[in-house]
C-alpha cells in the first residue's frame, strides 16, 4: 500500500504548507492577508502544468510502446491536471474580487491557465466518446502531443495580447520581488502539491485499473 | 479576509470532493467485482 | 510529387461532382457576417474595433463546416482503406488532405472575404495585401490542424460536435494573433504586425510537421 | 481475357507467398484472432472458410498491412509486415466487401487516380483496355454510384489488379454477387492464378470456396482449427462440423 504512505505523506505536507501559509510567511504589505491566496493560487497552476506535461510525455510513450498503462497515466493525469487548473482558476477570481472588484481579469497568467482547462477538458471529452480501447488511446494520445504543444505558443500569444491590453495583474507584476520568508512558504506548498498529485494519482490509476478489471469480467460474464 | 478563507475553502472542499469521489467509486467497483466473480463461479459449477 | 498530386486532383474531382465542400463553407462564412453586422450594427470608430473579431469567428466556423465533410468523402464507401493500401506514406496523404482543405477555404473565402469589407464598408486602403496575407496564412493554420482533428473525430460518435471542441481551443492563439494583426492593419500604426506574423507561420510550422508525424497513429487499426 | 501480363511477379526470393507466426489480434477484450499460424507456397489459391466473426477479415486486414497485430509475426514474400510495410503494400492487392472506390467518379477517373496513386502511371489506353477487358466499356463515364453490385465490385476488382499485385487478397469476394457476376469473377481468378499469382480468399460459401482452391483452412473463433488439401475427402465434413452447425458462440 505504497498509496496509503504517500497519502500520508501528502497531508502532513499540506499541513506543513498551511502553517508555512499563514504562520511563517509575513504578511504581503499592500494587499494585507488576502494575498495568502497566492500561494495555493500559484503553485495549483504550476502543478496543472506539471500534469499536462505527465500527459504529454505518456501520450508519446503511448504511441512509441503500445502498452496501455501509459495511456492509464496520461488520461488520469489529464484529470488531475484539470482539478489542479480549475482551483488556480477559482483562487484567481478569488483573489481578483477583493483587489480590483472585478471576478475575472485577463491576466496573462489566468488567460493562459484557462486555455490549459479547455484544451484538456476537451482532451478528457475526446475519450469518453470513443469505445475501443487501443483507438481511443491512440487519438487521445495524438491530441494530447497536439494540445501540449499549444501551450507554449499559447503563452507567447497571450503575452504579446496582454502588451496591446493590459489589465490589471495578479502577481503584482514583474517588478515586485517577493520577500525571503515568501519564497520559502511558496516552495514548501509546492512540494506539499507535488506529494499530493502523486498521491491522487495514484488513487485515481488504482480507479481505473479496477475498473477495467471489471469490463474484464462483464465481458466474461457476458459472453458465458 | 472571508475571501481568504472562501479560496482555500474552494481547495480544500475541492480535493476532498474528488478524493471522496473516487474512494467511493472504488468501492462500487470492488463490489462489482465481487458480484461477477461470483456470478462466474455459479456458472462456472453450473456448467461441469 | 506524383502520389500528392494524384490525391489534390481527386480531392478536386470528387469535390466538383458533390459540390458540398465548398459551397457550404461559403454560405455559412456569409450567414455568420451577416448575423454579426445585424447584432452589432457597428459604425464608425467601433466598427474597425469589432470588425477582426467577426471576420475571424466567420472564417473558423466556416472552416470548421468545410473540415467537417473533408474526410466524409474519403469514408464513403470505406475509400480511406484504399488510400491506407497504397505504397504511400501517412504523411503524404495527410499532406494531400492538407492541401485540399486549403483550397477550398480559399475558394471559400474568395467570395466571404469581399463581402465582409462592403458589408462593414472597412477602408483598408494599400493595406488588402496584408489583410490577403494573414487570411492566407490563418487558412493555412486551420487546413493544417483541421484535416488531423478531422481524422480524430471521424472515429468519435459526435463526429460533427466533436471537431469544433477540439480546433477551436486549438486553434486559440492563431486567432487571437489573426484578430490582433487584422485590427492592426485597420488602425494606423502597424507596430507589433511582423511578431503576430510570425507566430502565425511558426503555427503553422509547427502543427503542419508535428500532424505529419503522428497523422499514421490516427488512421491506423 | 489476360488480366495481368505473362511476367514473373516482382517477388522476393521466399518460397512462402505470405507465413503467419501465432498472429493474435484483440480489439479491448474481444479476441479476435486467438494465434492463426499458417503457412501459404508462391502461386497457390487458399481457401479460408469461416463463419462471420470467426476472424477471417481481421486475418485479411493485417496481412494487407491494414491492421496491426497485438501479437505474433506475419511475413509476405519473406518481408515483416512491421519492418517494410509500403514495399509489401507495392506487392499485394486487397478487395474487402466494400470496393474502396469513390462513387462518385467514373471507373476511368477512378483507375486513373489509382494507378498515379500507386506510382505505376498507366496510360489511358491502358486502363481503357483494362476496363473492356472486365466488361464495363459501355459504363466507362458513369459514375460507379449508379453500378449494381456486379458492376460495382468489378471496378474494385480491376482497382486490386492495376498495380499487377503478387498477392491477392480477397474478402467474401462473393457476397451480393448475382450468377453471372460470379461466373465474371470466377474467369478472372482463373486468369489470375495461371498468371502465376498466389491468391488467399475468404468465404463461408463451400462450393464457390472449393472451386480453384488448391488448399484450404477452416478458421473459427480466431484460430485454424482444420487444414488441407482441396482434395482431401476430409473437407466436406469438416466444413460441416465448423461452419454449419451452430453459430459462433
Amino acid at each position: 500500500m505504497a498509496n496509503r504512505t504517500i497519502g500520508v505523506a501528502s497531508l502532513l505536507g499540506m499541513l506543513t504548507a498551511l502553517w508555512a501559509v499563514f504562520v511563517y510567511a509575513p504578511t504581503e504589505a499592500t494587499m494585507g492577508i488576502v494575498q495568502r491566496i497566492f500561494y495555493f493560487h500559484v503553485s495549483a497552476a504550476l502543478m496543472g502544468f506539471f500534469a499536462f506535461f505527465v500527459v504529454f510525455v505518456s501520450s508519446i510513450a503511448f504511441l512509441l510502446k503500445r502498452d496501455l498503462a501509459w495511456d492509464r497515466i496520461a488520461r488520469c493525469s489529464a484529470e488531475i491536471g484539470v482539478l489542479f487548473a480549475s482551483i488556480n482558476l477559482a483562487t484567481g477570481i478569488l483573489w481578483a474580487k477583493p483587489i480590483w472588484g472585478i471576478w475575472w481579469t485577463w491576466d496573462a497568467r489566468l488567460t493562459l491557465q484557462l486555455l490549459l482547462w479547455i484544451l484538456f477538458v476537451s482532451y478528457i471529452m475526446l475519450g469518453a466518446y470513443i469505445a475501443e480501447p487501443m483507438k481511443r488511446a491512440a487519438l487521445q494520445a495524438v491530441f494530447g502531443i497536439l494540445a501540449f504543444i499549444d501551450v507554449p505558443i499559447n503563452f507567447m500569444a497571450i503575452r504579446w495580447w496582454r502588451t496591446q491590453h493590459p489589465s490589471p495583474v495578479i502577481l503584482g507584476g514583474e517588478g515586485s520581488g517577493l520577500d525571503i520568508d515568501m519564497y520559502i512558504a511558496l516552495i514548501i506548498t509546492m512540494a506539499a502539491f507535488m506529494l499530493l498529485y502523486t498521491y491522487l494519482l495514484g488513487h485515481r490509476l488504482a480507479v481505473e485499473r479496477t475498473q477495467e478489471e471489471v469490463e474484464y469480467f462483464e465481458q466474461l460474464v457476458h459472453s458465458q | 479576509m472571508n475571501w481568504l478563507v472562501a479560496a482555500y475553502s474552494v481547495f480544500f472542499i475541492g480535493i476532498f470532493a474528488y478524493t471522496l469521489m473516487m474512494s467511493r467509486k472504488q468501492k462500487d467497483l470492488d463490489r462489482r467485482i465481487e458480484e461477477l466473480r461470483s456470478l462466474i463461479k455459479e456458472s462456472d459449477l453450473h456448467d461441469s | 510529387m506524383r502520389p500528392l498530386a494524384a490525391l489534390i486532383l481527386k480531392d478536386i474531382a470528387v469535390e466538383m461532382r458533390r459540390r458540398e465542400s465548398v459551397i457550404s463553407m461559403m454560405m455559412f462564412g456569409l450567414l455568420v457576417t451577416v448575423i454579426f453586422s445585424f447584432a452589432f450594427e457597428p459604425s464608425g470608430a467601433e466598427r474597425d474595433l469589432i470588425a477582426p473579431g467577426m471576420l475571424w469567428v466567420a472564417l473558423t466556423f466556416a472552416g470548421v463546416i468545410g473540415l467537417n465533410r473533408s474526410l466524409a468523402i474519403d469514408l464513403d464507401n470505406d475509400c480511406l482503406q484504399g488510400l491506407l493500401l497504397a505504397p504511400v506514406s501517412r504523411g503524404s496523404l495527410y499532406v494531400g488532405k492538407v492541401a485540399s482543405n486549403f483550397l477550398f477555404m480559399l475558394i471559400a473565402e474568395l467570395v466571404i472575404v469581399p463581402l465582409f469589407i462592403i458589408f462593414n464598408d472597412l477602408r483598408l486602403g494599400g493595406d488588402l495585401l496584408w489583410l490577403i496575407l494573414i487570411v492566407v496564412l490563418g487558412t493555412f493554420g486551420f487546413a493544417a490542424v483541421g484535416t488531423i482533428l478531422s481524422a480524430i473525430s471521424a472515429n468519435t460518435r459526435m463526429r460533427e460536435v466533436m471537431l469544433p471542441m477540439l480546433q477551436i481551443p486549438l486553434t486559440l492563439p492563431m486567432i487571437i494573433a489573426a484578430v490582433a494583426a487584422t485590427s492592426l492593419i485597420l488602425g494606423e500604426d502597424k507596430e507589433g504586425f511582423g511578431s503576430w506574423m510570425n507566430l502565425i507561420i511558426g503555427f503553422d510550422i509547427i502543427f503542419l510537421i508535428v500532424s505529419y508525424l503522428v497523422f499514421e497513429y490516427v488512421v491506423e487499426e | 481475357m489476360e488480366l495481368s501480363r505473362d511476367s514473373e511477379p516482382a517477388v522476393g526470393p521466399a518460397a512462402y507467398a505470405m507465413e503467419a507466426e501465432g498472429i493474435t489480434k484483440s480489439y479491448g477484450h474481444l479476441r479476435a484472432l486467438r494465434g492463426v499460424s499458417f503457412q501459404v507456397p508462391k502461386g497457390e489459391f487458399v481457401t479460408l472458410f469461416g463463419k462471420n466473426g470467426a476472424g477471417k477479415t481481421t486475418f485479411l486486414k493485417i496481412a494487407a498491412t491494414l491492421a496491426r497485430p497485438s501479437g505474433g509475426r506475419l511475413r509476405i514474400h519473406g518481408v515483416d509486415i512491421q519492418d517494410e510495410p509500403e514495399r509489401i503494400r507495392r506487392q499485394i492487392g486487397f478487395l474487402s466487401h466494400s470496393t474502396s472506390v469513390y462513387r462518385d467518379l467514373t471507373p476511368l477517373e477512378n483507375l486513373r487516380f489509382f494507378s498515379r496513386l500507386y506510382g505505376v502511371g498507366h496510360t489511358d489506353e491502358h486502363i481503357n483496355a483494362l476496363i473492356e477487358r472486365i466488361g464495363l466499356g459501355r459504363r466507362k463515364n458513369d459514375p460507379v454510384r449508379a453500378f449494381s453490385r456486379g458492376l460495382h465490385q468489378r471496378v474494385g476488382l480491376a482497382r486490386v489488379m492495376l498495380h499487377d499485385p503478387a498477392l491477392l487478397l480477397l474478402d467474401e469476394p462473393y457476397t451480393g454477387l448475382d450468377a453471372s457476376a460470379v461466373e465474371i469473377l470466377n474467369r478472372m481468378l482463373d486468369e489470375v492464378v495461371a498468371g502465376g499469382r498466389t491468391v488467399i480468399l475468404t468465404t463461408h460459401d463451400l462450393e464457390l470456396g472449393l472451386r480453384a482452391s488448391t488448399k484450404i483452412h477452416i478458421i473459427d473463433r480466431g484460430k485454424i482449427v482444420y487444414s488441407a488439401a482441396r482434395s482431401d475427402p476430409g473437407v466436406r465434413e469438416a466444413y460441416a462440423r465448423h461452419i454449419r452447425v451452430g453459430a459462433t458462440k
